[in-house]
């Protein structure tokens, strides 16, 4: 019997799996970019899981309850800077999609191959 | 020890870092304090790295920690250290020379490469930043900041890629580089959080205490291994490494080499310190072998067809990461039974980084002073440009022979180390890394023959600015003095490298968790 | 010091370019030695093509195309599969990327 | 091309903006204490830049954000950002040189549950402060680039 508890990270892995098949499937370079977001989404989600401690609060102090334990913050500050990246990356991804638009008039990945051989 | 001393590793990085925030806003100031600002940022960096690695080499390679926000040994009640670190050990400071290197070349390179002024402060800001983040990659202690550098040298990358957008390639090259370097590097932080998951920490040292050959172990090494080497252009996930350099303006294509190889230094890392022997070693270093063939074989191949030139000397970069990684993965695959020719062989790949990043480095750069001058690319249309550019000519063909290993040049020394050793684990190993070779002197004497040689097809090229021709200087006059002296360097800084992926497991842990 | 000692093999870089600077000055005495009634721009520099007219140097320039010809046609087989591997599309890049992922995660599972 | 939205978004936006860049500045504000810090307070306050590009167009940020002051805000933050960790040095980069010297934010830290001290935290409030300002000007200036370069392609 599987326990509850490990839904997170199957949900996690669903969506890298889901960015994976857009990037791999899909022909629209603004598809692929969200492809990509989602692989990112999934990853944060990983992380954040790993955080999660039964019984365990934020680790604030303001007003927090006594007696009770608090989590380790590594997990969320990792998740943080990882969404903080992942804005950049996406970004600059959606702004090259611009500019690809713009040169060769179309997002269908399949035809933007002048790089090759 | 002084301060300047005891700052070094985070100096190296925080350098960059500023030069990359402030140039923006100095570049308002005109273009003449900007160029010298750029220069200072990157002199500075330089004499750091120098500073770190002199004193890392006379100090007996024992590893250097630097905690930011505070100081070792840990605050005590702490199972794992929870502070951010750098650790630089013998490999840290070797790598941290090259980007060294690579930087002031770079910045003198760019000095008088644009041919219009303005928006040079945002390239400036881009490439300090890549800078910073490869100095950032090879010198941290931990494991996440390994990835926040990662992918601030990815983002960095991309935008200098695709920093020329008026150009049709220049996009599509950043485009796909970028989705793929996002790729992997998320797939580099799925690792670090199943290893986090299993260890609760993501020190380096602290972690390789504690790995023991679990199946997680085992996943994570795998999205490490597939993520950093598609980072470092290993074939068959080498396919946006001759966009990247091809597209990149001069300059950046030689820091991007720079770059590849500071993955390649976290591949190595991650094999040798975080896991050493907690798993088969062999199954892994033969993985890194056949990538390795796989790499030399097809870059070469691929180089010999090409009629761009830029790409051209991009598919002969791949092939030469394809060197490194074969010399790492036969130490690697010996690391149990530990025979002589281990050491030799991580020996030679190390001291083939350093030779590479010169040559590919001379090459890019005499290529872009070659496309710059004849404002064409193309194989087909260029040629004898001898005629005015003597001086570019004289060390494109310098880089030439050193990279395809002619004696008595850099890659030869670095190439024979790594035939004789790969040769005592399998002949047919040492047999195709020398073919390849060969057929690599073959490339570039193509490119030579099609771009330098024959009557003048270029009516008149533009001549090549003196920091340009500088900047190669100082790589060609690298290529030449670690060819003519090849035993000095490695015994004062190739050694301690090596010796540090071969036995600096324990010294590297100790360091951090005391002991 | 200066040398390589490979363990197997040894290299000085030192003595052997001496060698070759040896080789060098001895062909530029046997260059120095040659034909004292060779004048350059004469009929005599002028290349012998069976007695045809020598095209203009342009024409005569072998191109970075041309070069090797032989050995990519000889290698016609491997040159097109390889070539059609490289198809610039970045789905097929990922695809190759995740299908590298997989096979060294199968191997490094099922090896002990 | 009148590129603004309907008279309901619009009085909705002219509504809650200003509200919006009030909450981030307290997200920013109280970042060494409660959740949030200065990214989370930076994109809070840029959502309200998003707000006002969404519902006013370009047109609507013409005379109140221009790209160079964006531009030199953001490379201000930065630097801050810079100088506050290297202010540290003395002891190590980053060190937190205010904390418990008593002076602006350098109240001594309670351990344990506390009601929220906002004098305390050292350099960590002034931080959240430097990267809230990058972010905020960084992420507007990323819609605006964009919005820019997208009305671009609609009108060609």
């Amino acid at each position: 019997m599987m326990h509850i508890g490990n839904l997170p990270f199957i949900v996690a892995m669903l969506l890298v799996i889901l960015g994976l098949y857009a990037l791999l499937f899909k022909r629209n370079l603004i598809k692929m970019v969200i492809g990509v977001s989602l692989v990112e989404t999934g990853v944060n989600l990983f992380l954040v899981t790993l955080g999660y401690r039964a019984e365990g609060i934020a680790p604030i102090y303001t007003h927090a309850p006594t007696a009770v334990s608090q989590v380790l913050p590594t997990p969320q500050a990792l998740t943080l800077t990882s969404i903080v990246i992942g804005l950049a990356t996406t970004a600059l991804l959606l702004s090259f999609a611009v500019l690809v638009y713009r040169h060769y008039g179309t997002l269908d990945v399949t035809k933007i191959k002048e790089l090759r051989g | 020890m002084n301060a300047l001393t005891t700052h070094a590793p985070i100096l190296i990085i925080a350098t960059p870092l500023l030069g990359a925030f402030a140039a923006p806003l100095i570049g308002k100031l005109g273009w003449t304090v900007r160029t010298a600002f750029a220069g200072a940022i990157a002199a500075l960096t330089g004499c750091f790295a120098g500073l770190l690695a002199a004193t890392l080499y006379t100090g007996g390679g024992a590893p250097i920690v630097y905690v930011l926000g505070g100081r070792l040994p840990l605050p005590s009640g702490l199972a794992a250290p929870i502070r951010i670190m750098l650790e630089v050990d013998g490999l840290s400071a070797f790598m941290a020379l090259i980007t060294a290197l690579v930087a002031v070349v770079a910045v003198l390179y760019s000095v008088s490469y644009w041919k219009e002024r303005s928006g040079g402060a945002l390239y400036d800001s881009l490439l300090f930043l890549l800078i910073a983040g490869v100095f950032g990659l090879v010198l941290t202690g931990d494991m996440f900041n390994f990835f926040v550098f990662l992918e601030i040298t990815s983002v960095a990358a991309c935008g200098l890629i695709g920093f020329r957008t008026w150009r049709k390639r220049s996009s599509e090259a950043a485009f796909k580089v970028m989705a793929l370097y996002t790729l992997s590097g998320l797939f580099v932080l799925l690792a670090v959080g199943l290893l986090y998951g299993q260890y609760g920490g993501l020190n380096i040292a602290y972690l390789a205490t504690n790995l023991g050959g679990t199946m997680v172990d085992r996943v994570a090494l795998a999205l490490l291994i597939a993520g950093l080497a598609m980072k470092a252009g290993a074939v068959p996930m080498h396919m946006w490494a001759p966009e990247a350099y091809g597209e990149a303006p001069a300059p950046v294509s030689m820091v991007l080499v720079a770059n590849s190889q500071a993955s390649l230094y976290a591949l190595f890392r991650v094999l040798f310190t975080l896991y050493g022997q907690s798993l088969s070693a062999a199954a892994v270093g033969w993985i890194l072998i056949v990538l390795a063939l796989l790499t030399i074989f097809v870059g070469v191949t691929m180089a010999l067809v090409q009629k761009d030139l830029k790409r051209l000397i991009a598919f002969g970069a791949v092939s030469q990461i394809g060197y490194m990684l074969l010399a790492v993965g036969v130490g690697f695959a010996v690391l149990a039974t530990r025979p002589d020719f281990g050491l030799t062989a991580i020996t030679g790949g190390i001291f083939h980084m350093i030779n590479d990043v010169a040559c590919i480095g001379l090459l890019f750069l005499a290529a872009g002073a070659a496309i710059r001058a004849s404002g064409s690319r193309d194989l087909h249309s260029m040629g004898g440009l001898a005629h005015s550019l003597k001086g570019t000519t004289v060390l494109f063909a310098v880089g030439a022979f050193a990279l395809a290993g002619v004696p008595p040049f850099n890659g030869f020394a670095s190439k024979l180390l790594i035939y004789e050793s790969t040769f005592q684990l399998s002949p047919v190993l040492a047999v195709i890394a020398v073919l390849a070779s060969i057929v690599l002197l073959a490339v570039f004497v193509r490119a030579f023959q099609a771009v330098f040689l024959g009557p003048r097809l270029i009516a008149r090229p533009e001549p090549v600015p003196w920091p340009m021709v500088a900047s190669m200087v100082v790589l060609a006059a690298v290529v030449i003095g670690f060819g003519l002296f090849p035993g000095f360097f490695i015994d004062k800084i190739v050694t301690p490298a090596a010796n540090a992926l071969w036995s600096g497991q324990g010294d590297y842990i100790r360091a951090v968790m005391g002991g | 010091m200066n040398g390589i000692d490979t363990g197997f093999g040894v290299w000085n870089p030192i003595a052997w370019t001496l060698l070759f600077a040896g080789a060098l000055v001895i062909a530029w005495v046997f260059r120095v030695l040659g034909r004292s009634d060779y004048k350059r721009g004469s009929e005599q520099t002028k290349a012998f093509l069976s007695g045809n007219e020598e095209p203009e140097p342009e024409k005569l320039h072998v191109r970075g195309d041309h070069l090797y010809w032989g050995l990519v046609d000889g290698l016609a087989g491997y040159y097109r599969r390889i070539r059609a591997v490289h198809t610039g599309v970045l789905s097929d890049y990922v695809a190759w990327f995740v299908g590298v992922l997989g096979v060294v995660l199968i191997i490094l599972a099922l090896v002990r | 091309m009148n590129n603004q939205m309907s008279v309901i978004v619009r009085t909705i936006t002219r509504i809650t903006y200003g509200l919006t860049i009030v909450f981030g500045f307290y997200v920013i504000m109280h970042g060494h204490l409660t959740p949030g810090g200065g990214f989370q307070g930076g994109a809070v306050v840029a959502s309200a830049f998003a707000l006002l590009l969404v519902a006013f167009g370009t047109a609507g940020l013409k005379g109140k954000l221009n790209h160079h002051l964006l531009q030199t805000l953001e490379e201000v933050g930065a630097l801050a950002f810079l100088g506050l960790a290297f202010a540290g040095i003395g002891t190590a980069f980053f060190a937190n040189l205010l904390a418990n010297s008593g002076a602006v934010f350098g109240g001594a830290v309670p351990a344990g549950p506390n009601a929220g001290v906002l004098n305390s935290g050292g350099t960590l409030p002034f931080m959240n402060w430097a990267v809230g300002l990058k972010v905020m000007t960084g992420i507007a200036s990323i819609l605006i680039a964009m919005l820019i370069g997208l009305r671009k392609e609609a009108a060609e």
